[in-house]
């Protein structure tokens, strides 16, 4: 007999509260914050995390035989291990510590691809990337004389699985693919896709800023080999991004910067690189900035990301019924397994103008090509206004966004 | 304006000129003959646009037009200014590009910058001096317009 | 007539009440802090700007027309403006924010030498350099044939001039230099150094980590063409830091990262990148960190470098009396212009235990080889117990390190 | 110890036998016909030293000794660990570094882990359970036994 495996949805308007930049007014009404996939707000666990570390325990990390750069050495590196229980990482060898998934693919362009790429190798993204699994791969094959091509998608935002498997040849040398699209929102079939990569001996990355904000993630049964994401987007400070990989493949890897702590010995002769993940972190690492992220995987551990997911899932159902409902709206993106995004048009008035008058009342979306102006041209659309949701939105923010929608159509009538 | 729009701030930045000229932008498309054209990107919002000038023998603006994609305000403000600019010396064209940019950003008057040109519709734009993250637009044009005068091929307002 | 230039000396022991972290106790005696070469402590005015931030403004950068993206843009860009006027550069263009002095050299080996560089070309760097101003040479020296040479110091720990200068020949294509020594605090005499440099047609980035923090830096008037700094050494936060470039220069150079913000607009095609400083920024940067560092401009401008420098310098020579005072002391790094930092050993006494018992004590230095191993290999010493100073020191933090080292003396009699 | 260490703390940390250790290591220097040798770096504070074993046909110990610089933690642990090692069978010497370095990371015994060795003398090092920062000098040649005595060349504390 199985057991049923939803539990109660928890209350999220508790969570709400925790995020002191929601309580306040914009424009003369209580701010409706419908932008987390640009970047999340935080909670005051967070906040205070970083301020009190800077208050009394902050130091340089990893060379201080005083105490207080033993506690700094301490947080920063239970940061590591809370992310690596996170996300179900083998080896805390494996986290990699960047200032951000962009950062983290460059480092993967750049160690990983760039000293084995040749003219005739290609890499494999898809028409659904965001600049940062785009434009890295783009200066690697102008680097290497390797091409770069892309998988097509259909007019619902969902990548054409059967063209993306015929693209993996034996000249494929990397798959980058988002977990999910920050402008469209759907969420790619990781599984599937992965699997038929591995089959066809491709290396696959997974840029996931927009994956670990809203469900939990284990890299482990994900089966890829690169994991990318950012701290700004779940709840965490920016400067702070994970690099996860292979120990293995981050083993055979050259490094990537030069500098303090990412060496064991340095002589003019002969520098001896550090261990993993040292080797990949040169000079001083962004220290409050990856306590504060470990105080948001407290946060959300202590939630649960399924709950997450649930709460996001219903939410976006619930928004999309009720975009759905006003006179001229198109909905741009509507794959079947799309969550916490929802990018949209209202007749022919601009995003940019839509923003504009959504601010005016209190409202916060994000407007314009979204980091993926490729994307955008497979629409045809200079770009979209795009609501997306973090775990702290709920339906009265949803029915503020239809309610300012109506109002702009009524402006631009 | 839409009696909904109850919001006095918005009215001030989207009135009836503004939105008329949006839907119904002046002098759109290719110029043939062009002597000069530049292209006008504003990297926060992907407006983007080509400004067409015809400059005849005696440095006079004979033609103008422009094409592209933007926001009500960039377009309104494109299609304001080809009216504003068509049939002026040079000369003064670029002190109109100094006149409104120095408005839209709150910066005093260029005294040396001195226009014949009559550019009372272009208060319409002023608006958007109280959305500071739309200035760009309204200036987008004109940053354009700077550059054609002056030989380069593209602006940005970022 | 010249006006007197001394002014009176500012009453520094106001300062040291603006930093929260010193007002605390370690093992049970207040802590004395003597550790800010490697990372400085921050006054409230940095910690309450980073939480306020967070509170009320933050949202993503550059691409949003809500407000608190506005109010965030406007913050962050803020910063920038500050740290222009702050080091005298000519344009907020030459301005670009990375994650600190290490990946600030890293952008200058990657994207202005690796293009250019060639088998017989070299890079010279002199034995004062911090492993952040060696590595990242030697790792583009690695890729591209050229070769790493090294101008030696004297046993005071002063850069050789006339050899730095014979080695400046045309296949030197840039002079990697500090500004101040982190391990002896030797302040190189910069003008000399660049204007022979200039003379050969070498550039000259400076490495001035521990410039900023102690000294007003005009970078038109140094004459150099890079000027690299960080953060958390000048009292802001960490994974902050400062690449300034001529303009020129950065102009001409392909970007360094790809992602996010530092493309004007993406195709597969063809990708246009973005304008200065922007080429070098890809992705969210850290934000908060950024504005954090702007409070920190604000309050070392309102203190005065020239004060901080007169305060540190008299407290520097204090420093020097006192430990030499102290019987079996030995002080390593005796430059006739030096300040802020002593390296120094005791007897036979190895650093870290030193470290240990000092910090017993509640004061903190460092111990090792300060991220210089081939500066210690120069003196045949395997590291130094290093005290550093802050602006918030004072005369009463050098006589508890001297009767902490006395305490030491006689443990190890 | 000189009684102005009057910190109790300090005093469990720097025993006599420790600093006797550090001043005076035995086994010091170079072993000739070594079969095993391994390095241990301690890169927190550049603490480095080689240990060389001579293991015999029956896998006894047959001769140990180290050479390198340290602090007067890790040299003390260094001499102390060549005394405790010294002919004793190899299963029993990598039992030794179990039990040691679990103790000194107050890590429970691995009751699998037992060793005839007299360990007694090491338990002048447990005063380092107390300064977290210098576990690692602790433990540095013990891993380097370890390392060597699993064939590898190196090991880190980091
Ligand atoms: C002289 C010098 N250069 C470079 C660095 C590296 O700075 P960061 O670790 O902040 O990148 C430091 C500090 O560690 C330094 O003192
Ligand atoms: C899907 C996706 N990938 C990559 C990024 C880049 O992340 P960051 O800007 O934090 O480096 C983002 C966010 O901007 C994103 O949404």
């Amino acid at each position: 007999m199985n057991l049923p495996h939803s539990q109660p949805v928890a209350d999220f308007s508790d969570y709400r509260d925790d995020f002191p930049a929601l309580q306040q007014s914009v424009n003369g009404q209580p701010l409706v914050y419908l932008d987390s996939a640009a970047s999340a707000q935080q909670p005051n666990a967070v906040i205070e995390a970083v301020a009190s570390y800077q208050r009394e325990d902050h130091a340089n990390v990893h060379r201080g035989v005083h105490t207080l750069s033993h506690r700094a050495t301490e947080s920063y590196e239970g940061a590591r291990d809370k992310l690596c229980n996170f996300i179900n990482a083998s080896s805390r060898a494996e986290i990699v510590l960047t200032s951000g998934t962009t950062e983290s693919i460059n480092l993967v362009a750049q160690s990983f691809c760039r000293p084995v790429l040749k003219p005739g190798d290609q890499i494999l993204i898809t028409w659904l990337e965001h600049h940062s699994n785009i434009v890295p791969w783009q200066l690697v094959c102008e680097q290497t004389g390797a091409e770069l091509i892309v998988a097509p998608i259909n007019d619902r935002g969902e990548v054409e699985l059967d063209a993306l498997y015929e693209l993996m040849t034996e000249r494929v040398k990397l798959l980058g693919i988002g977990h999910v699209s920050n402008a469209l929102g759907s969420i790619n079939p990781l599984r599937d896709i992965i699997g038929h990569a591995k089959q066809a001996g491709i290396t696959v990355l997974v840029d996931g800023a927009q994956g670990v904000p809203h469900m939990s993630v284990d890299v482990q049964s994900l089966g890829c080999d690169f994991y990318a994401f950012s701290g700004h987007k779940m709840f965490g400070p920016t400067g702070t991004g994970i690099l996860w990989g292979r120990e293995q493949l981050l083993e055979a890897m050259p490094p990537y910067q030069g500098g303090g702590d990412m060496i064991l010995e340095v002589s003019f002769e002969q520098t001896v690189f550090n261990e993993l993940p040292y080797k990949f972190e040169a000079g001083t690492p962004n220290i409050s900035g990856v306590i504060g992220l470990g105080a948001a995987v407290d946060y959300l551990s202590g939630i649960g990301m399924d709950s997450v997911l649930e709460h996001e899932k219903s939410l976006h159902a619930y928004m999309v019924t009720q975009l759905a409902a006003i006179e001229g709206i198109r909905l741009v993106g509507t794959a079947e397994n799309q969550a916490s995004v929802q990018s949209f048009l209202l007749n022919d008035i601009h995003p940019h103008d839509l923003g504009t008058i959504l601010d005016h009342q209190g409202v916060a979306i994000r407007t314009g090509h979204h980091c993926a102006m490729p994307l955008m041209q497979r629409f045809g659309l200079p770009g979209t206004a795009r609501a997306s949701l973090g775990l702290y939105n709920d339906r009265d923010d949803i029915d503020r966004l239809t309610g300012a929608l109506e109002k702009a159509r009524q402006v631009f009538a | 304006m839409n009696a909904a729009a109850d919001n006095q701030d918005l009215q001030e930045l989207y009135r009836e000129l503004i939105l008329d000229h949006a839907r119904k932008p002046r002098n759109f498309g290719r110029l043939d003959a062009a002597t000069h054209s530049a292209e006008g990107i504003n990297p926060l919002c992907g407006d983007k646009l080509r400004l067409y000038l015809r400059i005849d023998s005696n440095d006079r603006i004979a033609g103008v037009s422009f094409e592209g994609s933007g926001c009500a305000i960039s377009l309104a403000s494109a299609s304001l200014l080809t009216e504003a600019v068509s049939n002026l010396p040079v000369a003064d064209a670029d002190a109109c590009f100094s006149t409104v940019t120095r408005r839209l950003t709150r910066q005093p008057e260029n005294p040396a910058a001195t226009t014949t040109a009559n550019l009372s519709k272009l208060k319409a734009l002023d608006g958007v001096r109280d959305h500071p993250s739309r200035i760009k637009c309204a200036t987008l044009a004109w940053h354009a317009l700077h550059a054609a005068l002056h030989q380069q091929s593209q602006a940005t307002t970022e």
